[in-house]
Order: structure tokens, then C-alpha cells, then sequence
């Protein structure tokens, strides 16, 4: 029987290692999976490389995995949020690596990790700073930068409502890098309000279908 | 002479919002191009896109009502309209890249004769280097607005003949709403659609440093007191 | 006002010009829009590139576009349906071209056209004749081929019900390649069962935003 | 000596049954392996994936209860059974080529001792070619295993040095259930690991051009009376 609902945190996390690449979803407090980043942090793999749209604000979350000295690379859209303070120190201090990569190309890259693809040409960075050292095609007159994969070792995701067998929904805009990083994590965790009663969900609502997902935590909104 | 009497951010809003069509749809870049939200024309229906996954982006919430599961990308709560919907960020980032928005409003650093973009970085090294989604709706959308004053707040023109700082994007700006001027970004560069009452070519030409032209079509341009 | 419901067939379908390459949602029975189909008959572009799974069935359908001599050429995964019957005539005539394209690559590449991108690499097709003239690129100790994005003129889906705005949800597998096309279309149609009365669809329900359909019509189901 | 009784084709399906763990999502190739789901153990819940964007097939639907928007990749039509899911085309082959299936149960006109491929074409110029899924599934699922007869109907070897017809995919075979043996394609070749009763390696080594050896912990293949 198909059971995907983990008892603990602490079990849906077991096993993580170190230098794993963590797909982290979340745009702004939307969409985060906090319980399951405080997890991490518990579990205690290192030398992490992590893939989020920001790199975390005030001093909990992500933030305070990267306080605990945990991540060596963040990849990232925008590390320059209101309230960002722990990664600029890090930053600054020369105690972590940062990959600045455009917002549609981060969510593509982890896509392509995700549907097995090699790679992507995209317009988007033709001619900026972001093309430098990439391969650059001209298809159909017009400039194409080559982007590579993202695949995540571990994808901690945050959904609204799971069933048994790992199907997700989600909740407005807190969908965000969601599915993507549930399709590219190699293991995936969803963080999650709620678990369906009585069988799997509707099947024309599931946003991210089981295949996807590994464990479910549900956590107290 | 009258001395001219530049624009306000407000009017600006304002003066782009006229210009935006019944049943487009449109991104607003965070922070100033937000303010366009505040003038669309009643007996408009506009779909406003957010990078975060949302079509259909209303008004702010009432204090106290704010979901915090449904905030725009400048990651301020706001609310859905009738006939909105939510899809994940590689989705939303299909519909920028892919040329689905009609428009684009952003702010900009600089933009140069050709329509480069320069709007996510000064080059100051002392600062981290965030992109966002800039990139990608600079060179997705079927147009791309710009909306800024003409010159930085020292006097320093920003429609230059190249742009100094990091480019954001090539030849991807259409037209810039400013304090004083409509230009577009014509084939042979810009061109003043309309410009303000006070103002004549020379004295528009002393606030840039790319050669303006003035359009055959050229109106002056008239905003609202707001 | 956003009004995208269309009075009639022809309204929908005006302007569509020969030459034009239509992509037409389906597989087997299900997600066929058969009414757009037949309203293309009638609206009479010519030398047209059509892409779809298959290369019809029977003597309706697309098969009847193909009999009535206006397509060009056919890009799909499976021409040889069981009932196949225009489409192999013309073929061995040598009155229509044919290119055959992996199912997975088909979808992706229509996905690719809708999604702004130039191309993409694959794993698909390596070391088969698929690879035949295409760029074959080593990524991380695996070959991938480099496959070019498709992007309609038209797309013609079938979709299950929508809203004045143009929203689509779909029933069941008819989904199929509806929601890839209805993106890739530079003016796309949906032809669905049911209007939503009332506004807007339950935003979370919605399969394809409004934003990729141009215009909808109601059949008789 | 016993004469050798090569299994059916229920018998194979059986077999391959047997092998698919609690909880695999698996997809089965139009054909011969669609046979697989009607011997799966009642005390496992295997996920079967459909091509067309369909995960939890069930079984046929009862006679006049068909749902032609609910059909298979064979489009024959089917079921959905408690915990499926729909999706669109391309997150279906996503979900094929990004490696997230367990097992594909293919059929074959030929397999290479390296484990290629060949199922889609037989080079026959007169005929259509036609892919379908096919050489998406042999590329991405995570393991493949091929249900076919030692032999065609002519009594010409199947498993081949290398194949004759064109390939679907490269180094993709993990393991061969056929009505004499199950053979694993190992790292230095067709290694036997279980064969019917009155059989012996050489005896199935006529059915075969490529070099097969026994593996070590070989086994006899039984199935029941089907």
C-alpha cells in the first residue's frame, strides 16, 4: 500500500547528506516550508548547496541554516531582499558562494532537472552579464543563451492539502516554485496544512501528481 | 516662459495607464510601475500579471484581511479579480518569455538610443547583484514601457547613447513615459511622441544625452492633478 | 470588457491564412476539437503544416482536411493508427510530407514554442535515426540531442469548460495536449462542452489562464 | 528427456507481475505488456502511468460504461483507480524522461547483448514509420524490462549481437522476460537467471545470437496454469 505520510519531520529528512544540492520552495513568506528548513538544520547535513529565489530574511529559515554555517553555495534570483541580513555577512565575509541566476531561468533550469532535459536555450540574459562564459545560438534570428539543469538531491516543498499517495494541491500564489522543485528533487518532502481524508483527491485538482513526492509532513498552520 | 512643469510619479502612472488597452495583459514592474494599478480607466477591463503566478492581481486588502498565501512579486499582499488565476512560477515564466504578456511598464537605470535596458544594477560592487525577474520581462513581452524621470537626481541624463551600468536587456524598450516626454523607441531612435507645456526639443534634448527627435505626430502632453 | 466567447465557429477561425502551421489538440478520440477541425474545412486555408499526435482516422477530422488537399505537410509521433486511411494514400502518392517526432519530444517541443525558448536538449532519440543532422551535445556524461521549439500560427484545442476570460479546464485525458498547444498558438481557439455562468472559473481549477486563448466556442457535446 | 513447454504470454505477464514492488509506478507498453496489470498480487498498489497524462489506470470499464475521455495510450478505455491523476501531455513525458517511473514493460522485435533496443520499426520502407512514446519511455524510465518470445514466429533469434532494425534506444534493456528464460542484460552481457524446466544454456543459447551465460544464482522460471 502506497503511504507517504511520514510521522515525523525527522523521519520525512532522514538520510540527507552532506553536500547535497536543496531545493527550497517559497516566494517572499509564501510558499516557504519553515517547519521542514527547521528540520534540516536539526538533521544536520553540510557543505549544502542551496536553490531558493532569495537567500533568506531575518535569522530563521533559510537564514538560519546558512547561520549554522551548513551552506557552502546559494543559487538564487534575488539576494537582496528587505530584511536579508545573515547572507550578506556571509557574503561579505567570504563564506559563501553565490550563483545569481534570472528568475525565469532559475524556475526553467529546475524544470528541465525535473523533465530530463540536458539543457535549454532561452533570450532571456542574451547581451547582459549573465551571458558570460555561456554558449550563445543564433536559431531563427534571434539569440539564445544556453542554460544547464538544475536537479536537487532533496526538493522541501510547501503545499496545502495531500493524500496518501503523495498528491498535492496547493494554496494561491503560494504555489510558486512548488512543482518544479517537486518534479526536480531526486527525494521530496512536502511541508503541508492538511491531509485528504478518505482517499486520494480529486484527480482534475492535483497540482502535483504523487509520482513526485516521496513523504508528506502536515504541520500546524 | 512658463517654466515647465515636470510630471509627477502620480501623473506619470496616470499618463501610462491611458495608453494601456481594454483587455491587455500587463506586468508592473515592482515599485514605481505598481502606481499605473491606481489609473487604469474604469471601463477597462486589464488582466495584471504577477512573476510569483498570478493573473488577475486587485487591489490591496482591506487592513486585517491580508493573505499572506497571495502577495505580489514585490511581496505585498494584494487580492484576485474575477476571472484570475494562480499557476506555478515556470508557468509564469513561460507566459514572459514566451511573448503572452501585450506589456511590460518597468523602471530603468538608463536606457539607451537603441532601447537597451539597464535596471537591475549600478555596477557598485559593494552591493549584491539581485536580478529577479527583470531579464526575463525585459525580453519576453510584446512591449516594454519604461517609466522614470528623465535624469537621476543629480541632473545625470539616463537616456544615454550607451548605457553605462549592466544591461538588463538589448534593444527590448519600446517607449518611456517620463517626467517630461513620451518617447519612443523608434528604428532610428528616440523620438518625442508628446512633451509637456514649457518644454521645447532643446530643452528636452539638455536632459539627455542620446539625440531626440520630435515625431511628425508630436502632442503635448497633459496630465491630471493628482 | 475580456468577452472571449465567440458567436459562431467562423468568427473564431476568421483570418487564419494559408501557409499557416496549426496545431490540433487530441489523442485518439479524446481532446479532439472536431467542430474547429471542420470549420477549418469551411474556412478554406491552404498548404497548411498541421501538427498532431496521430495523422487522423476514418474520413473526418483532420483526415478530411487532408482529403480536401490543404495540408502541406504533417508533424506527428503515430501515423499509423489503426483506420488511418487519407493520410497513407497521400503519403505514398507522395502528396504530403511527413515528419515523425517522438511523442515526448512533440509535446515538449510545442511546450518549448509556447514558452519563449529556442530549443532544448534531449535524451530522447539518441543513437536512432532521430538523431539524424541534429547537434548531439555531451552534458554531464550523457548525450542529448538538440531539438527546435514548434509554435503555431493557430491552435485548435478542446477543452471542457471555460469562462468569459478565456480560462480553460479540461475533462479527464482529454487534457492531453491541449494545454502545451493552447500556449504555443499565436491565436488560439478552444472549443469547449460548457460556459461557466457566473464570472470567473475557481481560479485554483484552472488548467489554462486565459492569457493563451484568443477566442472560445460552445458545442453541442 | 522432457520436452521444454515455453510459457504463454499470460504465463510471461505473470512472471513480470511478480517482479513489480508495492508501490512502483510503472508504465506498459501498448500490446503484449498491457497483459502485466492483470496479474499484479491484490496485496500491492502498483501506479500505472499512461503516456496521454493518466497515473492509477484501472481496469476496463464494464460494457456501456465507457468514457472515451478516459482511454489509455493504446486508446482502448479505461478507469481511474482511487489516488490517480490527470495531467497534460507534456508533464506525462516529463515524468517519463525525468527518470521518475520505476519500470517500463516494453515489447521488442530485438535487443542487443548491450541492452539497445530496437521496437518501433522493422526498416520495412513500404510501411509508415511511426514512434509514438516509445523511445521516450526506453530512454527515461528508470528500469526497463522487455516482454517478448525468445524468437520470432520464423524461429530467428530476438536477443542479436547487435540489432538488424532501427534502434528506439541505446544500452536501455535491463532485463528480458521471455517464454524460455528471464535474462538480465548485465554489464558483460545476457546473463540468465531463471529458465523453464527441461531447457538447459545450451539449449537456449540456439534461441540466441548473443552469447548467453547462466548467472550464478539462477533459478528455474515457473508460472502458474493460465
Amino acid at each position: 500500500m502506497i503511504d507517504k505520510i511520514a510521522r515525523s519531520v525527522a523521519e520525512a529528512l532522514a538520510g540527507i547528506e552532506d553536500g547535497s544540492t536543496v531545493l527550497v520552495s517559497g516566494f517572499g513568506e509564501a510558499g516557504v516550508p519553515n517547519v521542514l528548513v527547521e528540520g534540516l538544520i536539526e538533521q544536520g547535513a553540510r557543505d549544502l548547496v542551496l536553490v531558493n529565489n532569495n537567500a533568506g530574511v531575518g535569522r530563521h529559515g533559510i537564514a538560519a541554516l546558512m547561520a549554522a554555517g551548513r551552506v557552502r553555495k546559494m543559487i538564487c534570483s534575488f539576494p537582496r531582499s528587505v530584511g536579508s541580513v545573515v547572507f550578506p555577512e556571509l557574503y561579505a565575509a567570504g563564506k559563501i558562494e553565490l550563483e545569481v541566476v534570472p528568475q525565469g531561468t532559475l524556475s526553467e533550469r529546475i524544470r528541465a532537472g525535473g523533465a530530463g532535459l540536458g539543457g535549454f536555450y532561452t533570450p532571456t540574459g542574451v547581451g547582459t552579464q549573465v551571458a558570460d562564459g555561456k554558449d550563445v545560438r543564433r536559431i531563427d534570428g534571434k539569440d539564445y543563451l544556453l542554460e544547464m539543469p538544475i536537479r536537487g538531491d532533496v526538493a522541501l516543498v510547501k503545499a496545502h492539502v495531500a493524500d496518501r499517495f503523495g498528491n498535492l494541491t496547493y494554496r494561491k500564489a503560494a504555489r510558486n516554485y512548488g512543482p518544479s522543485m517537486a518534479m526536480a528533487g531526486r527525494r521530496t518532502v512536502a511541508e503541508i496544512d492538511e491531509i485528504h481524508d478518505g482517499g486520494g483527491l480529486d484527480p482534475e485538482r492535483i497540482v502535483t501528481p504523487g509520482i513526485f513526492v516521496d513523504a508528506v509532513v502536515k504541520v500546524d498552520r | 516662459m512658463n517654466m515647465a512643469q515636470p510630471l509627477s510619479r502620480p501623473q506619470i502612472a496616470w499618463r501610462i495607464a491611458q495608453d494601456i488597452p481594454d483587455g491587455a495583459y500587463v506586468n508592473l514592474g515592482i515599485g514605481m510601475p505598481e502606481m499605473v494599478a491606481n489609473y487604469l480607466p474604469d471601463d477597462r477591463e486589464v488582466m495584471l500579471h504577477s512573476e510569483n503566478g498570478i493573473l488577475g492581481l486587485g487591489p490591496s486588502p482591506a487592513e486585517g484581511e491580508e493573505d499572506w498565501d497571495l502577495i505580489n512579486a514585490g511581496k505585498k499582499p494584494v487580492t484576485l479579480v474575477e476571472g484570475g488565476s494562480y499557476f506555478h512560477h515556470t508557468d509564469s515564466f513561460a507566459m514572459v518569455r514566451g511573448g503572452h504578456l501585450d506589456l511590460c511598464v518597468l523602471g530603468a537605470y538608463q536606457v539607451s538610443a537603441a532601447g537597451d535596458l539597464a535596471n537591475w544594477s549600478t555596477g557598485d560592487e559593494s552591493r549584491l547583484p539581485a536580478i529577479g525577474g527583470a531579464m526575463d520581462l525585459a525580453m519576453g513581452s510584446r512591449g516594454i514601457y519604461v517609466m522614470m524621470e528623465l535624469c537621476t537626481r543629480q541632473g545625470a541624463p539616463k537616456i544615454l547613447d550607451r548605457c553605462t551600468y549592466p544591461l538588463t536587456g538589448q534593444r527590448c524598450v519600446n517607449r518611456i513615459y517620463s517626467d517630461y516626454a513620451v518617447i519612443d523607441i523608434a528604428e532610428d531612435g528616440p523620438a518625442v511622441r508628446e512633451m509637456i507645456e514649457g518644454i521645447d526639443l532643446a530643452g528636452l534634448q539638455a536632459k539627455a544625452e542620446a539625440p531626440l527627435r520630435l515625431a511628425e505626430d508630436w502632442r503635448t502632453l497633459t496630465a491630471p492633478d493628482l
